[in-house]
Parts: C-alpha cells; structure tokens; sequence
C-alpha cells in the first residue's frame, strides 16, 4: 500500500481505538503502580471521544479529521493525557492542511509534526519514561522507511515493533515526569503507562490499516 | 474491604456532586455552560479575575474557592483529573477584561498540560493573563527544583491573598507578586495514616499498613517513601514542622501561618491537637504563629491524614490574608 | 483493624482539643476558666444569653457554633460524655442576665441529667433561664414521645435561629418560641456505612456489616436497627426524605430545610449527590427547598455516614436563618 | 458494729471504689452492647474523684464528707453516671445534717434520701433497667434490718445481696431509659450498667466495713 485516504486513516484511527479497548485494563495496571491508576480509563475515555468524532467529520478532508480527533481529544477531561495525546493529533493534522491522500514520506512527515507538537507541551526528554520513549523510536521508524514509493503497511509495522520495544525499555527508566516520579527508583520495573498505550497506538494502526487492505 | 461510598453511576459522578455542590452553595456560586463554576456575584470588571483548573474528588477544592475575595472562576474536571484545554480556555474567554487573569495553576502534570494548550490559544486570542503555579510540596524533590514538587493545599493561602489583592483593585503585576511571594514563602508536608478508594473505580488509593503512617505523600496517595510506625499527634506534629520550618529556612522572630489540612477521614479533633503542639514548638523557637487555619480544604476522599502548610508572611499578606472573603469553603467578615 | 489516630494521652484529649480549637478560631471564641467556650467579644448584657452542652469528640459540634449570631457559651464535656453539673452551672453563672438564658439541651441522658441538676441548682441562685430541649431523632420513636427522641444535628438549625433571634433583641419568651417553633418542625435520620473507634479505648463504635448500611442510628452509633445492604446516593436520599417528609408531615407547597451533616469519613462530594437527589424529590412533591446546609458539623469521629435535616421554615424563620453569625462552623455576612 | 463514724463511713467508701476498680471491664463491656462502652471508665474516674476527695475532706463530718464525694462526683464528665451517682451522695449528705455517727435506723435514711435524690433526676422506675433495680432492694433491704441496734454489716450485707439480685433481674429487662434503650428488645439478655456498678458499690461498701471492722 503505497498511500492512504481520509478513510484509511480513518480505519487506522478504528484500529487504534479498538487495540486500547482490548487492553485498557493493563494500562490501567501499569498506572497504578506509580501513579492514580487511571491511565486506562482515560484513553478509553479518550478513544470514545475520538470514534465520535469519526463519525461526525464529514468534510472528507484529512487534515479536518485530525484536527477534530485531536479536539476531541483535547476535551476529555484526562489529566497528562488529553492534552498530550490531543496537541499529537491536532499538530498532525497542522502538518496534512491540503494533503488529500498521504505518501509514507506524508505519513512520516505527520508524525514527526505530532511529535513536535507533543514536545512542545513538555520537557521531558527521551529516557525519562514517558510516552516519548515509544513514540521517538516510532517515528524515527517511519522516517527511515519512508522512501518514496515504500509500503505503508510496512513502515508502520516497523512503527510499531520500535514503539513496542520503546515502551518495552521504559521499564529500565526511573520516571521523571508525571506522577510516577514520585515514587523514583521504584518507578523501575515496571512499564511507562503513557508509552504503553502509545506503542499500542501504532499497533493499532497497523491493524486498521491492514484491516483495509 | 469494598467501597462503602454512597454514589450514583460513576460516570455522572463529577457532574452530580457540582450540581449538589452549586445547589448547596447557591448564594455564593453559579455553574456556566454547566461545567465551568463562576461567582453568583460577578467581580466588576476592571479588576483582575482568579481562575483555576483542578480535579474533582477534593471536595470543596478548588470550587469551593470561587466567591468574593477569592476565585472567579474554578474549572472543575473529572474526578482526579484535570479538565480538558477547550473547556480552560473557554473560562478564560469568560474572564477575559483589560485587567487581566491570574491564572492560578497547581503543579500536576495534567493540570499544568492542560493549563499550557489553553493559555497557548488564549495568548492567541489576545488574552492578557499572568500564570502563577503553585508547588510547595516538599516530599517532591529539592526546594528550587520547582518542577518536582506539586501543588498540594497551598493553593488556598496563595488563591486568599490574591483574591484578596485583585478585590482591593491591585493590578495583574501586583496581584501575581503577591501570588508568587505568597508561594514562594510556604511549603507543604501531607502524612497520611490510612488509605481510601477511588470512588469510580474502587480501587485502593494508598495503602498504608497497620499501625504504620506515611509523611510525604501527595494528593491522591502516589507512594513517596516516609513510612513508619504511626506516632503520637504531638510527634507527628514535630517531625512534620521541624521537616518544614526546614524547608523554608524559617528564623526567630517570623512571622508564619499554619494550615492543616485534613483530608478525609482525619477528625478536625485530631487537627485541633496538632495544632496546639505546632503553636508550642513555633514558641520555643521564637517564631510567631501569626495566623491558623484548620478544616477540610482540599480532600482526598476518605484518605485518613493531613497536610501541614506553613509560609511567611510580611504586613501586606497578613492584612490580604484577613480581608472578607465569601466562599463556599472560607467565609470572613 | 487498629485504631489510626493521631492523638496523645486519651486521658487529656478533650482538653488538648480544647486548646487547639480555641487557637485555631482565636478571633471567634475564647476559654473561660480554661474549660468553657466563650465569644471572643461578648454579646451586649441586654440581649438574651445562648448557653449549651455536650461531650467531647464530635467536632466542629458544639463549641464550633458559639460565636455572634449563634451561642454564647459552650460547655463540652469528656469524649462523648456530657460535662457534670458544677462547670454547667457555672457557665449558667457567667452567662447570668436580667435579659435571661435559653438553654438549649440535646435529648442524651447524660446532658438532660446534668442540666436538670444544674438548672435546678441555677434557679435556687436566681438566675433566669428557659430550657429548649432538641429531640429530632426520628428513629427513636414515635413523634410526641419526646423522651424517646435523641437530638441530633438539628440542634444547628435550632441554635442558629434563636441565636439570631437573640441577637436582634428579642425576648428571652420571644428567642424560646422561635427555638421551639423551629425545633417543632424538624425531624433528623440518620445513616451509618461504615464504623468508627472511640479515640480513648479504641473500642469499635457501630460495626456495619460489609457491604451494608444502617438507617437511624444514634450520634455515637448506638445500635438502632435499619440495616440493609448499602444503596446508591439518590436511593438513601429516597428512603430518607421519604421517611423524614413523613415524620413531619410535610405537605405540598411547604417550604422547607434541609441539612446533610456528614458525621466524619463521607465526603463532601457524596452529600452533593444526596442534595441533588433531595432537590429533586422535592419538587416532584410540590415541595421549596427553601434552604440547604452541607457539611460536617456534629461527626462522630470518622464513622461513614450522615444525618439529614428537613424542617419546617417560615418567613422570620427564614430571615433568621439568613441573619449574620460568625462561629468556627458557621459563620454567615 | 452498731454504729458508724465519719471514718468508718470513708473506709465502706474506700472500699466501693475498690470493688468498682476491680470489675471496671466487665462494667464497660456491659454497656458496650447496648449503650458507649464507657460505663466502667466513668465509674474509675468518678471514684478516684471520690477517694481525692475523701483524701481533702477534713472537716471530720459526716454530712461534709458526703457532700464532697457527691460534689466530686457531680464534677465528672460522666454522662449519666455524673449526676446521679452525685445526686445519691449529695442528697445522703442532706440527710445526714447534725449526724456525729449512724445507727442502723440513720443508715436507713440516709440511703433513702439518696434514693430520693435519685428519682428527682429521672422518670425511671422500677423495671426500666437502670440503676433504680439495683437502688430500690438494696435501700429496701436496709430499711427492714434497721431494728434499733441492729447490726450494721448485717444490714449491708443484705442491702448488696438485694442489691445484686436486683442488678442480675435486669438482664430480664428490656431498656427503656439511657442510651441503651435505642436496642429495645436488643437489651434483653444482659444486665444493665448502671444496676451493676450500684449492685458492686453496695458489696464494697460492705468490704469497706468489714475491713475496718
Ligand atoms: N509531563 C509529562 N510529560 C510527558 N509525559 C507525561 C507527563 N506527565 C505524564 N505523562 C505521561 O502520561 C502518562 C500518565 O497518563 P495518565 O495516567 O492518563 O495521566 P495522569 O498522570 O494525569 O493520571 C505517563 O505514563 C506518562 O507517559
Ligand atoms: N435517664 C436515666 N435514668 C436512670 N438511669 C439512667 C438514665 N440514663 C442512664 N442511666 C443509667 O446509667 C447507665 C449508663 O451509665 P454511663 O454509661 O456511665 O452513662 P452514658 O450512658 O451517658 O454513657 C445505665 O446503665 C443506666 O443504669
Ligand atoms: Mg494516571
Ligand atoms: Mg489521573
Ligand atoms: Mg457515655
Ligand atoms: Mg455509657
């Protein structure tokens, strides 16, 4: 697959919502160790949020759609996580303003502008165990397959296997941000809950991208 | 043991106890769009408006501090989460004057992200406003590492003074001088002896183990080391104020207040107690307690334990501290 | 489960408290004789005197509501025990007046029995008094067996009309009538949903069984039968005002009170979700809620549960309940 | 022993709160079934107010000695047991005016003006399950030994077995004075506080007596 349309992306945003729902109860877990528990709760929250939002945005365009998910988002009242995962999309869809279908190097380009929108929210860095250290290695993954022309489908499977060995190595990481730092070295051992749900993002992605195919 | 709260469906929850919450206040507070709490009373425009943003579940925080004297506007969000950017920056748009907003944020990471994309659009908007964050817990990290410590009860003192200021017709710089001096001056210690249950899903929130009390811990029970065997109220009181005054590098012949804060299921008894210790330890060290204030301020549902907030305070802060003020939570004639 | 309180001596904690309570309200009461609670500005001798007691333990309760527009002394007692006569009778003494003394007295055996002997005994003295006894508790017994009927929180609403009936100068007949006219009225349940440990034995007071909740029982949780398995907000705010409306008789087109006193470890937030329900029911009944109070005002350490008002207000009741008072748990512009 | 003298007197008091100390758990297990659990810690207090008092009171009265214990006694934070144990020994001080030392026939009359004292602070009567039921045999039982020249210890020995047999008949009693009357039927099976601690202050004043003897 060598591009993607307003409703492939929009079947990968389903794939994302649905991927959280199958695993928000792990998220969860993860969250209450050093933090109030609710990190499941509230991406479930805001993928509810997100699938309204699907399916009231007719314009057909993709930069609308992600701007509405993004607002959508915004809106659920989730602690760290609206705003994060809100400023991601909403910066996303800065980044496709007139694009009517995407090129992996689109799509890479996408990412990387949701990233910087993520990182202009806070100062956490790559290490301190956030939701940063999936969605780095993410993107550098899809900036490194985006050769014009590449497989979609492929990009964001390798996507998701370096957001899931980024979650993966938060388990090494003392949390810094979020209030997870407040238990320190405790904090090691256990998996960011906020890259968890961001390698699960990309996976599911890749489900509804390959559910689309 | 399983939940004994006596609730509706959980998912009503923030929005059914600020219906109760404005219905039982409703000479001093009034809801817009249903979700944002203002005062019954408008503030005339051409002075500085309060706004602050916060979870629901700390009861009467923070809208229990919206009222003559003190806050304009409180955006309440769900239960121990801070409310999303676009319902923040619609309140902002409601406080919007040429005065300006003193946009009082407390340091957790929802609220201060959340906080940061509404103020972001707000700027846009042209919106004036000054950002004062609260974040004197002093479990969290180093004093001056302002980043690792959170905003606890010590929003009150801050939202007081400033209220205060803005309803003497202080400007925006003025007011948020007195915000930060207010802040910069106080820190806070909780102590929490036994746990609770997070009302929508029912899970432990801190758990503390028998005959054990944990000092340091933050608003809604994320452990943070200081476990030991439950003291007396008069130990408890010293190990907590010495760990303060500490802090704030406190001398003979200051001037402090007190406020202890209890969160839940902590009798005002028990404060009461603690407080009469602190006022001899402050006596033998030659520090004045200048002001007290004892109650349930800002809540972690039926958390067993308290937080000590102690801060300095000048002639100007003490004469802030005791104007009227008419809030749900803090009524001064 | 051990007790978790942070205390001292339990043999010195009702004076302990005593101290910290008059520190942390300096500017409302004082002690007298380091064992009663007075104004910190006393009330001109013209007007008539508002004395009270009760034991120890149930903060804010009583001494919390002396104050202007409220009491003017306070005798508390032991943990959960009535003071003795002597220190009744002197506070009657200190409050002695041409004006006259309304003695208001909660319906537990202890404080009858100690103010029958000090009345008596103040009488001998020639001081001029009229007693107002509070018995609202509906779960006691039938409506006119008086003796059966404890009182419970509505002793606030009684205290805060007559306090401000007093203050408005109105005769010691005048103040009684007022007091008893509201007491009349008024009808008090309460709920328990979990137990509490007395602070100086540590013994369990109320065992609720898992998963339960008990309706109508007493202020220190005296068994009282009523257990049934615990139900949501606006289910208990049901079977409660249903069961007070009935007790009082209340008929459409009645305007009406209602307090929600949380008695120790019940938040806030909950008693919002019972106010709202309260609301509700009673506009479908064709019933005002002419005024609302929600707090903790009599607790009973940190049992889980709370006691519901409903009474009866007319025009002055109601503009008394509105006066001015500025006491530690009340305080009102 | 025919007669009693104010030391005499202080040593049948002495020996009341020596039997109260003894059996104060039992007392406050008693009321912690159907009233605070405080019974037995008010009754400790108030006698270790009496024996404070006994200690100051010089005047080598009786009348004076029973209106300190009674005083004393009235000045505890005790709930319902303040007034009316203070009101017993108040109103026996009254009665006791001019007394140097008791006969049989005085301690008779004592009692009963204390008895008196009693039912002024309290619409209780016999059978309500409080303290009357212990008070009432036991003053009864006073009255028919009190021949002239009777034996004193004789009389109170039968005074606190009347006393006792009363406290026990409570347990049959269904509580409708006191806070315990909120269990109604609930009461039923156990023996009232009050009539107990009454029924154990008759036995010690006996002990007292017998000690001194
Ligand atoms: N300041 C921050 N910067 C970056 N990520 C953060 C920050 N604070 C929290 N997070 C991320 O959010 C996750 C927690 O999200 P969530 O539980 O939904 O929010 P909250 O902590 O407010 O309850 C953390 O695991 C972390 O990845
Ligand atoms: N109104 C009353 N009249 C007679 N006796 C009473 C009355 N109230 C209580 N009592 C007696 O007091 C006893 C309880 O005493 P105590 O536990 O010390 O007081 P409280 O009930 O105030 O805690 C009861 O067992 C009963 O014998
Ligand atoms: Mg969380
Ligand atoms: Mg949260
Ligand atoms: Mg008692
Ligand atoms: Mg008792």
């Amino acid at each position: 697959m060598n591009t993607i349309t307003h409703d492939t992306l929009a079947e990968m945003l389903r794939g994302a919502a649905a991927e959280i729902r199958e695993n928000h109860e792990w998220l969860s877990r993860l969250d209450s160790v050093g933090g109030d528990g609710d990190h499941g709760t509230t991406m479930v929250r805001a993928m509810a949020r997100m699938e309204e939002a699907l399916a009231s945005s007719v314009s057909g365009k993709i930069h609308t759609l992600l701007n509405d998910v993004g607002w959508a988002i915004l809106g659920v009242d989730g602690g760290a996580t609206g705003p994060l995962l809100g400023m991601f999309f909403v910066s996303m869809a800065s980044a496709a303003e007139g694009l009517e279908e995407l090129g992996a190097g689109n799509v890479a380009a996408l990412f990387e502008a949701g990233l910087t929108g993520v990182r202009a929210q806070t100062k956490a860095q790559p290490g301190d165990k956030t939701l940063i250290d999936a969605l780095v290695p993410a993107v550098e993954a899809l900036r490194a397959a985006a050769e014009p022309g590449a497989d979609i489908l492929e990009a964001l499977h390798l996507a998701a296997e370096a957001a899931e060995a980024g979650a993966k190595l938060t388990s090494t990481m003392q949390a810094r941000f979020g209030r997870a730092r407040n238990i320190k070295e405790q904090s090691i051992g256990t998996q960011d809950p906020g890259a968890t749900s961001m390698s699960l993002l990309f996976r599911g992605f890749k489900k509804g991208l390959e559910s689309h195919a | 043991m399983a939940m004994k709260k006596l609730i509706n469906n959980p998912d009503n929850l923030a929005k059914e106890l600020l219906e109760g919450f404005v219905l039982a206040n409703s000479r001093k507070v009034a809801l817009v769009r249903s979700d944002l709490v203002v005062r019954a009373k408008a503030k005339a425009q051409g002075k500085v408006a309060l706004v602050t943003l916060g979870g629901s579940g700390h009861e009467p925080a923070l809208s229990g501090f919206v009222g003559e004297g003190m806050l304009d506007i409180s955006v309440p969000g769900e239960i121990f989460a801070a409310p999303g950017p676009p319902r923040v920056l619609e309140a902002l748009r409601l406080a919007k004057r040429d005065a300006g907003i003193l946009f009082i944020v407390l340091n957790h990471a929802g609220d201060v992200l959340s906080a940061n994309v509404a103020t972001g659009l707000a700027e846009k908007e042209g919106i004036k406003l000054r950002r004062v964050l609260t974040h004197e817990d002093m479990s969290g990290g180093p004093r001056g590492e302002s980043d690792d410590r959170r905003g606890l009860s010590g929003c009150l003192p801050v939202i007081k003074v400033a209220g205060a200021a803005a309803e003497k017709g202080y400007s925006l710089e003025e007011c948020a001088t007195v915000a930060e001096r207010m802040e910069a001056g106080m820190s806070t210690l909780a102590v929490a002896v036994s746990g609770a249950t997070h009302p929508c899903t029912g899970d432990v929130i801190a758990e503390i183990p028998e005959g054990m009390m944990v000092v340091g811990m933050g608003q809604h029970g994320e452990a943070g080391g200081g476990t030991q065997p439950l003291k007396t109220a008069d130990e408890t009181a010293e190990i907590m104020l010495t760990a303060l005054l500490d802090d704030i590098q406190a001398k003979p012949g200051e001037e402090l207040f007190v406020m202890l804060n209890g969160v839940g299921s902590t009798t005002l008894m028990e404060l009461y107690l603690v407080l009469r210790r602190v006022k001899q330890l402050l006596e033998a060290r030659g520090i004045t307690l200048a002001r007290s204030l004892v109650g349930e301020f800002l809540t972690v549902q039926e958390m067993g334990g308290f937080q000590m907030c102690v801060g300095r305070l000048d002639a100007e802060l003490k004469a802030l501290w005791d104007a009227p003020c008419e809030s749900p939570a803090w009524t001064a004639k």
